[in-house]
């Protein structure tokens, strides 16, 4: 991968938070665990995981709206794992977020032209006449009719909610957008609608996306490369093909699996894991699928399997592939 | 379900949330019976001299503890002083008790419950002990020996009753900016370079408003009740500036001459301490139905 | 469908809300069959009344504001709708159980798991308490939870989304219903336990011979357990037959729409398929179709009457005015 | 549940010192020298500087405040400067009569509030809800001091079916107990009504109904356990404003509690009383809320036994 492409590197992360009982700490939820993982300008990277997987705090740990225990985070060729929130700041121009939530995750009592407008704001872009021509822009973009610049957002669909929150992201001209489970909360036809606006945007601006799901139909759909994420580790990366037809870790497709597919040709009745995750309070030892995989050996138990590359461009952490 | 989530912004005026709150109260009634007495009642302080039969401190000799009458609508006093008069100047101390006290309360409550909850860690540790001390002592009693340290007077009284009544606020406060932080558009505004200051001018204060504005409805009530029991003790406004709380306690030993004496400051005392309370039930479910415990 | 008397017969059922905003037609005009042992699935987006058709099967719609307005719903030939309070009670947990969507707060926080379900257990049987903790027990194992004796004691809280679903099944049929309502049992959980329940569903259905109703959103957990399958949009069944049949030769616009809108690992399209605009409110619907103002298909008459649900000679049921004329009978109340 | 327990533990120790020092700090900063007070005026300055000196007045504050303390925790809160008794002999005496008040008007507004909340409740919107909620907002309005005025004058001058004051026969505490409980009672039948309808609209409602439970049970089992956790946090504040409370109320009827005691003494600046009565009382509330606090895991397995690590 040249240099140049790479837009944002995650190298050896961690994040850990301390479980508190009485005032010290006592362990830590390893929510985040030796993840390394590229983006490249334009491209994006699907985040795919369970509940509890983690791909939320590493979103967050990504464009830094939380600390790093461990690792770096390296965005346009510097290293922002370590700065103050006061050196971020004009960092956060061309780095920006997209949230599950529509309802909390616009200000009730702000109208949509201030929601819009808040980043350029911030970032000290336009004159006030200009701000609003551009909010103006924005809205036409993200397929909102300008004439609602002055509504509220509770006067919206949570679908045009979500066209909000997307103006709100891409106003500043970002150079990486994370998507956190953009789509979740809204309606299967209403899904589709997001997600092309999503991508329609990128192949106009070239931004490059995060896109973090547990939904693996749309993950694959929108990305490029998929990571997936188990218990706070990568344990498989590769380009999108791959999964099709070549997916290595026995995790991956179990979860593949699972997916109930509209179709009625190989339809999997039978459920291809056991068992419940386990608390991320105490991780299990070596790999951590080790107690709900199905082909486990004694080495899995004691020993943590690396990242391993076995054809380019597709890492596996598994001893067995 | 989420039928009301689809309504079409077409069809929808466009509306702000208090406007849209302000819809919701009109359609109440009672709401509005109470806005119109507790307006009547503030232009009634406000010209008390204009309207009271009497003027303040008037003496009618030839009737004391009379019963109601022509002449008196509502009696006199021991000091054959117009009753209706003196509920009329009443209602002012009873009112400025509703306001300035208030004020004081909601200034030192939401200064600490804010700083208390956008911080957390040591300081939310601190203020939060600082809150519980005070709120373990009864609110009148806590009144009563402040009025004790700083002596009896209109002024004190209105120090006393402010720096008791903080307490709840600052924990209502506190519970709603710890809630508002974690709101993605925090997050959000977080995330495109917001400082703390610009977060909490945009984000907090005006979210924490409506919450303000039912609490503050809620607790002048209580402030006239404190007021009005700290005259009844004898510790609050003294005479002969009228205070209802100080008529009833007078009242109380001519229950034999003149019972009504007693009841009609008592009626008013307890008219407007409903108009009040009902305006600020009407309000919590326009503007914030999540304080339902209050 | 089957030639013998069908198992639950639902037949115009309407139920409403009274809002301040008006009237909102929340399940409109809806007829189905179970058959026995079969699975029937109710597939829609939100808003489009398949949970209050759940909802007023069990005679659970909350009224005010609710009211079931009319149809008919026999459970064996006998009509629900006209039991007393008395009867339904023995009818809710005995004759049909239900599973709801969130398990997280489906169950009753302040009381353990074990007393949960020997309540039902005990209001529908003639077991003293001792029988009905056997059974109980005895449930628990069978949706599967590990160590059934001491999770019996256990409070909601300390058991995982998965498994508390579990313990919600176990409810549901522990005095062996002949039908199994699931409203949306598996939104709230993730992809691998999702299937390990659909997989318990399927299971349990096999070994009492139940009948189920699947209420979903997700076309892949309908096409994953159900035979017959019902498309609801906007408090109306728009389409009405074989799941096989909907789901690979849809008819109605609607469904052929849904089905293209989904990513599909099997098929790489560069586009997703979009249905433009967004679910009518229920209480101002459009005239005529109520998917007429997003149907790329409309014509004329659909804007003007609301078609009817009409069967084809192969015994699908379509309401469009593509696949026939009728049109829909003027409701008699209004 | 320890480490809650301990926690809690901690927690009011620090309440109780902070209350100590407000209370000390509030009745030290009083203009006027307290033993000129005492003597009234009648001793030269070389007699009043002596017994201030005796009395450890001259000391530096903190050194004052920390005998208080010392004294405080071992239950002696200095002699009055007119009865010449110990302030905790007085203090005991008052409490036992303002006590019994204080259990009766407790008993009196739960049965009532929470009965009358309920029943509101589960006839939502008809005619009996509106009547009790009428009533309610009608009891939360009148003070307590006017309502046991009336009382006197209707069943006390009129009637004369009850003493006007005193508490030398039983049917004495009628009067004083329901003038002071009634604003508790309403607002504990308001606060019982929405707790109660709150839980009535959970899921887990709906549940036990498609289980087939009777209403009865879906109100008295699955509801009412559930509402009970908002009411017995209400306890607390309730104890603190009866305790408040009777202190107007033991004025008018006469009644030589805690409330009059402290009434007595500030009208005659008896700081040892003052100081003991506040900080009693606020101890015994901060104790009840601990109390309170423990006894949750009773209605609330969530904090009685802990759940799986959550994220």
């Amino acid at each position: 991968m040249a240099e140049q492409e790479v837009l944002m590197a995650v190298e050896n992360l961690n994040k850990w938070f301390p479980v508190r009982k009485m005032g010290r700490a006592r362990g830590y939820v390893k929510a985040v665990n030796d993840v390394s993982l590229q983006i490249r300008r334009g491209e994006t990277l699907g985040i795919v995981g369970e509940s509890g997987c983690g791909k939320t705090t590493l979103g967050r740990a990504m464009i830094r709206l939380t600390d790093v225990t461990d690792g770096r985070v390296i965005f346009d060729g510097q290293d922002i794992s370590r700065l103050s929130e006061k050196e971020l700041r004009p960092l956060r121009r061309d780095m920006q977020i997209i949230f599950q939530d529509p309802y909390s995750s616009l200000n009730p009592r702000m109208t949509v032209g201030d929601i819009i407008s808040e980043p350029l704001v911030y970032q000290n872009m336009y004159s006030a006449s200009e701000r609003i021509d551009r909010v103006r822009e924005l809205m036409d973009l993200c397929g909102l009719d300008p004439v609602y610049i002055r509504r509220y957002p509770h006067e919206f669909s949570g679908g045009q909610r979500q066209r909000i929150g997307i103006a709100r992201a891409i106003a500043v001209n970002p150079k990486f957008v994370l998507c956190d489970e953009p789509v979740s909360a809204l309606d299967v036809s209403i899904q589709s609608q997001v997600i092309n606006l999503l991508m329609d945007l990128q192949s106009r601006t070239g931004i490059a996306y995060a896109f973090i799901s547990h939904n693996l139909n749309v993950v694959y759909h929108v990305s490029r490369r998929i990571a997936v994420l188990y218990l706070g580790r990568v344990v498989e990366l590769a380009e999108r093909e791959t999964f099709k037809n070549n997916r290595a870790h026995p995790y991956t497709r179990a979860l593949f699996e699972a997916i109930p597919q509209v179709g009625f040709d190989e339809q999997q009745k039978k459920a291809p894991l056991s068992g419940d995750l386990p608390s991320p309070v105490d991780l299990p030892s070596g790999c951590v699928f080790h107690t709900r995989c199905p082909y486990t050996q004694p080495r899995c138990r004691t020993e943590v399997p690396d990242l391993r590359e076995i054809d380019p461009g597709h890492y596996v952490a598994c001893h067995l592939v | 379900m989420s039928i009301k989530a689809n309504a079409n912004v077409q069809d929808a005026a466009y509306t702000s949330f208090y406007h849209d709150a302000f819809v919701r109260l009109k359609r109440d009634k009672i709401a509005i019976a109470c806005l119109v007495f507790i307006v009547l009642l503030i232009l009634v302080a406000i010209f008390a001299p204009l309207i009271a039969p009497y003027p303040e401190g008037f003496q009618d000799t030839s009737a004391i503890l009379a019963g109601p009458s022509s002449k008196h609508w509502l009696g006199t006093d021991e000091f054959g002083r117009d009753i209706l008069t003196r509920i009329i100047y009443g209602s002012r101390i009873s009112l400025s008790v509703g306001l300035i006290a208030e004020a004081i309360a909601v200034t030192i409550g939401v200064f600490l419950g804010a700083l208390a909850g956008y911080y957390g860690g040591k300081i939310d540790a601190v203020i939060s002990r600082i809150i519980e001390i005070f709120a373990s002592f009864p609110h009148i009693l806590f009144a009563i020996v402040i009025m004790f340290v700083l002596g009896t007077g209109v002024i004190n009284v209105f120090l006393a009753i402010g720096f008791v009544g903080w307490t709840g606020i600052a924990r209502i406060i506190r519970a709603q900016v710890m809630q508002l932080k974690e709101k993605e558009f925090v997050e959000a505004a977080r995330a495109s370079g917001g400082s703390d200051l610009k977060i909490i001018l945009r984000h907090l204060i005006p979210n924490c408003l409506s919450t303000i504005i039912v609490v503050v409805t809620m607790a002048i009530p209580s402030d006239i009740m404190y007021e009005a029991s700290l005259s009844f003790l004898g510790l609050g406004v003294q005479p002969p500036v009228s205070s209802w709380g100080e008529m009833i306690s007078m009242a109380r030993k001519y229950l034999r001459t003149n019972p009504t004496y007693s009841v009609f400051p008592g009626i008013a005392l307890v008219l407007t301490v409903l108009a009040f309370n009902l305006l600020g039930d009407a309000l919590r479910d326009a503007l914030d139905p999540k304080l339902k415990n209050l | 469908m089957t030639d013998k008397q069908p198992l639950l017969k639902v037949r115009d059922l309407c139920t409403y809300f009274y809002t301040e905003e008006g009237i909102v037609y929340a399940l409109d005009d809806v007829s189905f069959d179970v058959a026995r042992g079969q699975t029937l699935g109710i597939v829609g987006e939100s808003g489009s009344g398949k949970s209050v058709t759940a909802l007023s099967i069990m005679r659970l719609v909350q009224s005010p504001p609710g009211r079931i307005v009319s149809g008919t719903v026999e459970l064996l030939g006998e009509d629900i709708l006209k039991k007393s309070r008395k009867e339904m009670k023995q009818i809710r947990g005995g004759k049909i159980g239900m599973i709801f969507q969130e398990p997280m707060t489906s169950l009753n926080p302040v009381y353990t798991v074990g007393n949960q379900i020997m309540e039902s257990i005990l209001l529908h049987s003639d077991c003293n308490r001792k029988q009905a903790k056997e059974r109980a027990i005895e449930m628990l194992r069978l949706v599967g939870i590990p160590l059934p004796e001491k999770r019996f004691g256990e409070y909601p809280h300390q058991l995982s989304g998965g498994m508390r679903q579990r313990v919600m099944i176990a409810i549901a049929l522990s005095c062996n219903p002949q039908l199994l309502i699931c409203d949306e049992p598996t939104t709230a959980l993730d992809v691998t336990i999702q299937a390990q329940i659909l997989e318990l569903i399927n299971d349990l259905k096999q070994q009492t011979g139940a009948s189920v109703i699947m209420i979903t959103h997700d076309l892949g957990v309908i096409s994953r357990v159900a035979d017959e399958v019902m498309v609801m949009y906007a408090g109306k069944a728009m389409e009405y037959g074989a799941a096989r049949d909907v789901f690979t030769q849809p008819r109605h616009p609607y469904t052929a729409a849904l089905l293209k809108s989904i990513p599909n690992l099997e098929e790489d399209v560069e586009r997703l398929h979009v249905i433009e605009g967004m679910v009518p409110s229920l209480s101002k619907r459009p005239q005529g179709c109520l998917f007429h103002p997003r149907c790329k298909q409309a014509m004329t008459v659909c804007q003007e009457k609301r078609p009817a649900l009409t069967t084809a000679p192969d015994g699908r049921r379509v309401r469009c005015f593509l696949h026939s004329d009728a049109v829909e009978k003027e409701a008699a109340h209004g | 549940m320890l480490k809650f327990t301990l926690r809690r533990l901690y927690q009011t120790i620090i309440v109780l010192l902070g209350v100590t020092l407000v209370t000390f700090t509030m009745v030290n900063v009083v203009p006027g020298d307290p033993v000129a007070v005492m003597l009234q005026k009648k001793a030269d300055d070389a007699t009043i500087n002596r017994i201030r000196d005796q009395m450890g007045l001259n000391d530096p504050l903190p050194a004052q405040y920390f005998r208080f303390l010392t004294n405080a925790v071992t239950g002696d809160f200095g002699n009055s400067y007119f009865q010449k008794k110990p302030v905790m002999e007085l203090i005991l005496r008052a409490f036992s009569v303002t006590g019994t008040l204080a259990v009766l008007v407790l008993a009196f507004a739960i049965t009532l509030g929470v009965l009358m909340g309920t029943l509101a409740a589960v006839f939502r919107g008809k005619w009996v809800d509106r009547v009790i909620m009428m009533i309610s907002t009608l009891g939360m309005a009148a003070p307590s001091f006017w309502l046991a005025i009336i009382l006197q004058l209707i069943f006390g001058l009129t009637l004369k079916w009850l003493p006007i004051s005193g508490l030398r026969q039983p049917s004495a505490y009628i009067m004083p107990s329901v003038a002071l409980g009634m604003i508790y009672a309403a607002s504990l039948a308001r606060l019982t009504r929405t707790n109660i309808l709150d839980a009535m609209n959970q899921d887990y409602i709906r549940t036990a109904r498609s289980k087939g439970v009777g209403e009865f049970f879906v109100v008295a089992k699955h509801a009412f356990k559930n509402a009970g956790i908002p009411i017995l946090t209400y306890l607390g504040t309730l104890i603190k404003s009866i305790l408040g409370g009777s202190v107007l109320v033991e004025t008018i009827f006469s009644i030589n509690g805690l409330g009059k005691l402290l009434v007595e003494a500030i009208m005659k600046r008896d700081i040892p009383i003052i100081q003991g009565c506040t900080v009693y009382i606020a101890a015994v509330f901060v104790i009840a809320n601990l109390l309170i606090d423990l006894t949750y895991g009773l209605f609330d397995p969530r904090i009685r036994v802990a759940g799986p690590a959550k994220r």
